[in-house]
């Protein structure tokens, strides 16, 4: 059963990843995006991150995609177009990166026998013990984030008010 | 059937290690700027899926303490990272990285 | 199997109240708001307009499923699947009565029950902007996209209130699975006072349920907040491009939303299935004694005194008020009881905050969008924020809960 | 000195240091008033303190030392920051707290009508700071700190009114010729070093007494020729002196407290300070009599040609400043010390009497334009005069001690040295006199309306006057008396009557050209001729220098350092670099195009790169 779950949202994962990439339009990309954010949610799930989850789905794709989405339209951006520059990146990047995901998978691999299997139910984690330690254990952390946000927000006001000239 | 029911931790790895790869990819190979940024919300997004997988395998809260910590800090990036992008925008009307390469116009 | 099945019993039962539901909101608003303006409103297609939503429905799927040129097909497809599957997607959490024994076969009224639930919710109603911004945006027309930008903006500035109001009776109840909920508002102060969320003891959380309402009608873009399909300056908002089943979705999707919000604040505020008072003072009856009055007046009207000029009326009256009465004797059949009584409860609340939804938009006029923006940002969220401080306080002081 | 009560001698620097740097922080915004009780109080608690201090230590046989903390650490080197007082230190400080004072009361009167009220007093208040420091530094190394500080002051007052190019140019030649005098002066701390391995003053005289006196040179005199030279930057001997006359370009204050009382007798201090390695080294000794001795007369000479008040005020001071360098190179080290004294007294007397004057005419110098003053400012003129009787040495006055003793000291050592001195003192009591009559005799040649100063400016000079009067009776010398080996002096009354006739013939040949027939002056000076000339002139040392020492360092920069070193070296190797950096950066170019994909390309290739190591490493355990 799980692994039918987790076979089904990692195709989806993997395939609105890849779409991300291919796809010539913002818009396009950014709905994959949102496509990858809710499967992941649902593989939090299976994992047992409930709270996870469902904060993977408020903030992500709740708020910030709204976001993106909001900004390409008011944007409008369309297509985006080819320039010369980018075929040494691509020249480049394509083996680049095959070497990188082969290393990974090869050093997970290694790792793998050492690292047991995940079962759903195992390890549950409700909202309870996030917040329990997320104000005890770090408690520090969680002030600072929210100042880290707060100057988030003024810095985007000041930004964002500024005019065309 | 226990080995359906048991999925190897290593496999949601793999996931995170597939996703981060193409976020990268995207980082490379796209021009539009909100392209690219969303390509960094997916790799960190891929790393999250580790965290949470790891925490899940230890036994202990804290990687999820960090996917949430993550999710904070990505929230106040895309707030200024879009603004930002607003405000090149207005000032180059433009999108594509490679128009924005110079630090004067 | 046996969980399987019962949940597919269930999964149909409830789709199907809640299809009809749908349908029928539109005739009841539509009759509701012609009362408010004096009219009679629906009144030709069946006995009084009852079978109006038929029509609807019909016409909707005869008409040509026309789609421009100039949109972005996929997304403009897409749009109205996202609306109404987001909007359909978060009743299934609803619970709308205790766990009951039927025929031997034990189970909760109510198709699932996560631990977060709440959050769910939250998450499935901040995801739901999808469906009009891409909408508004596929349209590729100035107006519709003016209306989905407009609907982004004002749900994700409304969202903000709307979970922090929410998070304050999530306070005084420590749990976030919605039947949790409803049970940790079970039972009366003084035995008469109910223990829900708005009268909870030690902060009763009026406020918040005010601001929650308040909330909801922006999420669900209703008025005095529907601006993004504000008629007279965006022609149709985000839904001008759209037509038949396209447009009917995303009606549908607005009127799922609504019941979905007013369970949501049934659940949360108004104790769900709790009566009103308990049932040693004869709450049972309730239902019983409306429906017992409403057969009576019908039949009075039909047969004893009948209204000029309206034919009709000497055959339909007195069959509803026949219908009416059964109604009312099932309330009193024991197999049954333990059901329908906290069902009815349940959808009696939700129906009052429905009419209260429909009310409104018979009343009051539209927000300017600035007035808009400012009244979330500079009001309900610090109101909010400030009832949450307070609700803590006193959770605080309080001392934890046994 | 474990016996000893704990003093607190850092009181004596902190009140002047607080007072500068409250009037220099916060100055701006106060009041005169305010800034003046600030300045003055903090220097008249700072004497209050030390005069506390004198009473307790009593009979100051031994010093009385206290170490605070461990400044500098070397090697086996250690500089602490100590503070000391024995009798001859303990007589500078009176002398300079107190004058002083004396000087800040008459200041803030004076500089009422000036601009940087505030920056005039926290200068002079770090200039007490610091000259306290010079006086109480225990280690060689700490009165060098003291020694630069008032360098420094001195060249901020100089300067003070900056918008004058004359005074930016006074203020960097004293600074300049003073750094020579320090160059010395730290070479001779070097070799202090090097040789005793400290420079606590009482470990290396201890160490230096040990020594055997070195009748051909060696370090002891080297060390003191050393100092020597930095004596004779900072006390304005031949050659050094010619900053002296130019830093009369200050506010007369300053010239009253800096350049007559206090600091130009810094050098003496410092010899006498270290008399033990003099005492060692007759040939430095010889040098610092000969080096007074030729001081005493070149200034003198120059004196009676100056037509400015304060530049006449200030070449006497010069020569008496080697008349204390005789006094201190023929061994009566009491006796240099005894007249540092009187000479504070009267000198700070004058200058303020000059100032007063000058004060009185608005701000004029020169003493052509004065005359008649006599009557128009009383007090002025009388307190002038008793200090000018008192320079020129007449009995009881106390110039006339100090003086005597040193004259009999010299003729002792070598009477030729003694005629000299005489001659000096004649010529001495002649152009004071001059200055005196030309300006308060005869019928007034100025335009300004002349009016006497307030009373916060006539009081100090009339305190001074009296202390010009009665400091011949302070028994300086007996007090110096143990630290030093008493020389006999021939107590020879006809040598006494002799100086005194000289300084009556002084005044009298004054009295007759400047007074009896004004307006001869000029036939005699005709009748000099070139002799005149020369004196008119300074002896053209200025000139002498900038041809000889000046233009060719200008030229030698401007050709060598400019021509040469700076566009071939230095602009060759700029642009050199330039043309490097600028191929290179072209070849990089490339990699830094600003297109961020490349650099994620980069980043991209440092991960495989690392994940690689980690693979052949063999994955994490």
């Amino acid at each position: 059963m799980d692994l039918i779950l987790f076979a089904f949202f990692a195709t989806i994962a993997v395939a609105c990843g890849i779409s991300l990439v291919v796809q010539k339009h913002p818009i396009g990309s950014a709905l994959s995006l949102i496509g990858v954010m809710g499967s992941l949610a649902v593989i939090y799930l299976l994992l047992g991150a409930e709270f996870i989850a469902a904060v993977q789905l408020i903030v992500y794709a709740g708020a910030i995609m709204v976001l993106f989405v909001f900004v390409i339209m008011l944007l409008n951006a369309g297509e985006e177009t080819a320039t010369g520059r980018s075929w040494p990146t691509r020249l480049l990047g394509i083996p680049l990166l095959a070497v990188f995901l082969g290393l990974l998978a090869y050093l997970l691999q290694r790792m793998s026998p050492s690292m047991g299997t995940v079962t759903f139910g195992a390890f549950n984690t409700g909202a309870r013990e996030i917040g329990r330690s997320l104000f005890s254990k770090y408690l520090l952390p969680f002030e600072v984030t929210s100042v880290l946000v707060l100057i988030a927000i003024l810095g985007a006001i000041v930004l964002a008010r500024k005019e065309i000239d | 059937m226990p080995q359906l029911n048991a999925v190897p931790l290593s496999w949601y790895l793999m996931l995170s290690a597939i996703l981060f790869t193409l976020g990268v990819a995207g980082f490379l190979f796209r021009r539009n700027i909100i392209t690219v940024f969303m390509s960094i919300e997916l790799m960190l997004n891929a790393v999250n899926l580790s965290f949470v997988a790891f925490s899940h395998h230890l036994r202990q809260v804290d990687g999820q303490i960090f996917t949430f910590f993550v999710m904070v800090v990505a929230a106040a990036e895309a707030a200024v990272g879009l603004a930002i992008i607003l405000t090149v925008f207005k000032n180059r009307r433009t999108l594509s990285i490679d128009e924005v390469s110079s630090l004067k116009n | 199997m046996n969980f399987f099945l019962i949940s597919l019993i269930k999964t149909g039962i409830v789709a199907g109240a809640f299809m009809t539901t749908l349908a029928y909101l539109q005739w009841i608003e539509r009759k509701v708001l012609a009362h408010i303006q004096l009219r009679i409103g629906p009144y030709r297609v069946g006995p009084h307009g009852l079978l109006q939503p038929l029509a609807d429905v019909i016409k909707l799927m005869t008409k040509e499923g026309f789609v421009p040129s100039h949109v972005n097909h996929f997304f403009y497809i897409l749009a109205p699947f996202l609306a109404v599957f987001f909007a359909l997607i978060s009743i299934c959490l609803i619970p709308f009565g205790p766990s009951v024994e039927i025929f031997g076969v034990r189970t909760d009224l109510g198709l699932a029950d996560l631990n977060i639930g709440v959050l769910f919710v939250l998450a499935i109603s901040s995801v739901g902007v999808y469906g009009v911004a891409l909408g508004g945006w596929a349209s590729n027309n100035k107006y519709s996209l003016l209306g989905g930008l407009r609907s982004s903006a004002q749900m994700i500035s409304y969202e903000l209130p709307m979970a922090i109001a929410l998070a304050a009776p999530l306070l005084l109840l420590n749990d976030l699975s919605l039947r949790t909920i409803v049970n940790e508002q079970a039972g009366y102060y003084l035995g008469i006072i109910p223990r829900w969320t708005i009268f909870q003891m030690p902060f009763p959380q009026v406020f918040s349920f005010l601001i929650f309402l308040v909330s909801a009608f922006a999420e669900t873009n209703r008025v005095p907040f529907d601006l993004p399909e504000a008629e007279n300056e965006l022609v149709g908002g985000f839904h001008t491009e759209y037509s038949s089943l396209n447009f009917a979705a995303f009606f549908m999707a607005e009127y799922a939303n609504i019941v979905t919000v007013t369970c949501m604040a049934t659940v949360l505020f108004l104790g769900g299935w709790h009566p009103l008072w308990p049932a040693e003072y004869g709450s049972d009856f309730v239902p019983v004694l409306l429906l017992l009055g409403g057969s009576a007046v019908l039949l009075y009207h039909g047969l004893v005194q009948p209204v000029k000029g309206r034919p009709w009326d000497r055959l339909t009256l007195p069959a509803a008020g026949m219908i009416f009465g059964a109604l009312a004797l099932t309330f009193l059949v024991p197999v049954l009881k333990p059901i329908l009584i906290p069902v009815f409860w349940f959808v009696a609340k939700a129906g009052v905050l429905v009419f209260i939804f429909i009310w409104v938009r018979g009343t009051l006029p539209r927000f300017r969008y600035d007035q808009l923006m400012n009244f979330t940002w500079k009001f309900l969220f610090p109101v909010a924020i400030v009832n949450l401080l307070i609700t803590a306080f006193a959770v605080a002081l309080q001392g934890p809960k046994n | 000195m474990p016996n000893q009560p704990d003093l607190q001698l850092w009181l004596i620097l902190f009140f002047p240091l607080l007072g500068a740097l409250i009037n220099g922080t916060i100055g701006r915004r106060l009041s005169k008033g305010v800034i003046g009780t600030i300045a003055i109080g903090s220097v008249a608690l700072s004497f209050l303190w030390v005069a506390r201090a004198l009473s307790e230590l009593g009979q100051l046989d031994s010093p009385h030392i206290e170490r605070y903390f461990n400044w500098i650490t070397s090697g086996d080197l250690k500089i602490g920051f100590d503070l000391s007082i024995d009798r001859l230190s303990s007589i500078m400080l009176l002398v300079v707290t107190g004058v002083g004072t004396l000087i800040h009361v008459y200041a803030v009167g004076y500089m009422d009508h000036e601009e940087g009220f505030w920056r005039f007093f926290s200068y002079l208040n770090l200039f007490m700071f610091f000259m306290l420091i010079l006086v109480l530094a225990q280690n060689f190394l700490l009165l060098f700190v003291g020694w630069e500080g008032v360098g420094l002051c001195s060249y901020l007052l100089i300067g003070f009114y900056f918008l004058e190019k004359f005074a930016g140019d006074a203020a960097k030649k004293a600074f300049i010729v003073n750094r020579i005098g320090d160059f010395g002066f730290s070479l001779a701390m070097l070799l202090i070093v090097v040789h005793f391995g400290s420079l606590d003053m009482t470990e290396v005289f201890e160490a230096a007494r040990k020594m055997p006196i070195e009748a051909s040179g060696g370090v002891l005199t080297t060390v003191a020729l050393l100092l020597v030279v930095g004596a004779c930057g900072k006390s304005a001997q031949v050659p050094l002196y010619v900053w002296l006359p130019d830093a009369m370009a200050g506010p007369t204050p300053v010239s009253a407290l800096i350049h007559a009382a206090t600091m130009v007798t810094a050098g003496v201090y410092v010899v006498a300070r270290s008399s033990e390695v003099f005492l060692k080294a007759p040939i430095a000794m010889e040098v610092v009599a000969v080096i007074g001795l030729i001081t005493a007369v070149v200034a003198a000479l120059i004196g009676t040609a100056q037509n400015d008040i304060k530049k006449v005020f200030a070449y006497s001071t010069v020569s008496q400043l080697g008349y204390m360098f005789v006094a201190l190179g023929v061994g009566a080290f009491s006796a240099g010390i005894f007249h540092v004294v009187t000479h504070a007294f009267f000198k700070a007397l004058l200058f303020l009497g000059a100032g007063s004057v000058i004060h009185a005419l608005h701000g004029e110098q020169d003493l052509s334009k004065m005359g008649g003053l006599k009557s128009k400012i009383p007090i002025t003129y009388g307190t002038l005069m008793i200090g000018a009787v008192a320079i020129a040495g007449v009995w009881p006055f106390a110039g006339f001690h100090s003086k005597d003793a040193i004259l009999l000291a010299a003729h002792a050592h070598a009477p030729w040295m003694y005629w000299v001195g005489v001659f000096t003192a004649g010529l001495t009591a002649f152009y004071v006199f001059r200055a005196i009559f030309l300006c308060f005799f005869g019928e007034y040649r100025g335009k300004a309306h002349p009016h006497e100063s307030p009373a916060i400016m006539y009081m100090p000079l009339v305190i001074l006057a009296l202390l010009s009067v009665a400091g011949g009776y302070l028994p300086v010398m007996d007090w110096l008396a143990p630290l030093y080996p008493a020389h006999e002096e021939a107590h020879d009354l006809t040598l006494i009557m002799i100086s005194v006739a000289f300084a009556f013939g002084g005044i009298f040949m004054a009295y007759f050209v400047y007074v009896l027939n004004p307006g001869s002056a000029d036939g005699y000076a005709k009748s000099l001729g070139g002799i005149y000339r020369a004196i008119a002139g300074k002896f053209y040392v200025d000139e002498a220098y900038d041809v000889a020492i000046v233009h060719p360092i200008e030229h030698g920069s401007r050709s060598v350092l400019m021509n040469g070193v700076e566009e071939v070296v230095v602009e060759g190797g700029v642009n050199a670099t330039v043309a490097v950096s600028r191929s290179v950066g072209g070849a990089l170019r490339f990699l830094q195009a600003g297109n961020i994909r490349s650099y994620a390309l980069y980043v991209l290739l440092g991960a495989v790169i690392f994940l690689g190591v980690m693979a052949a490493g063999g994955g994490i355990r």
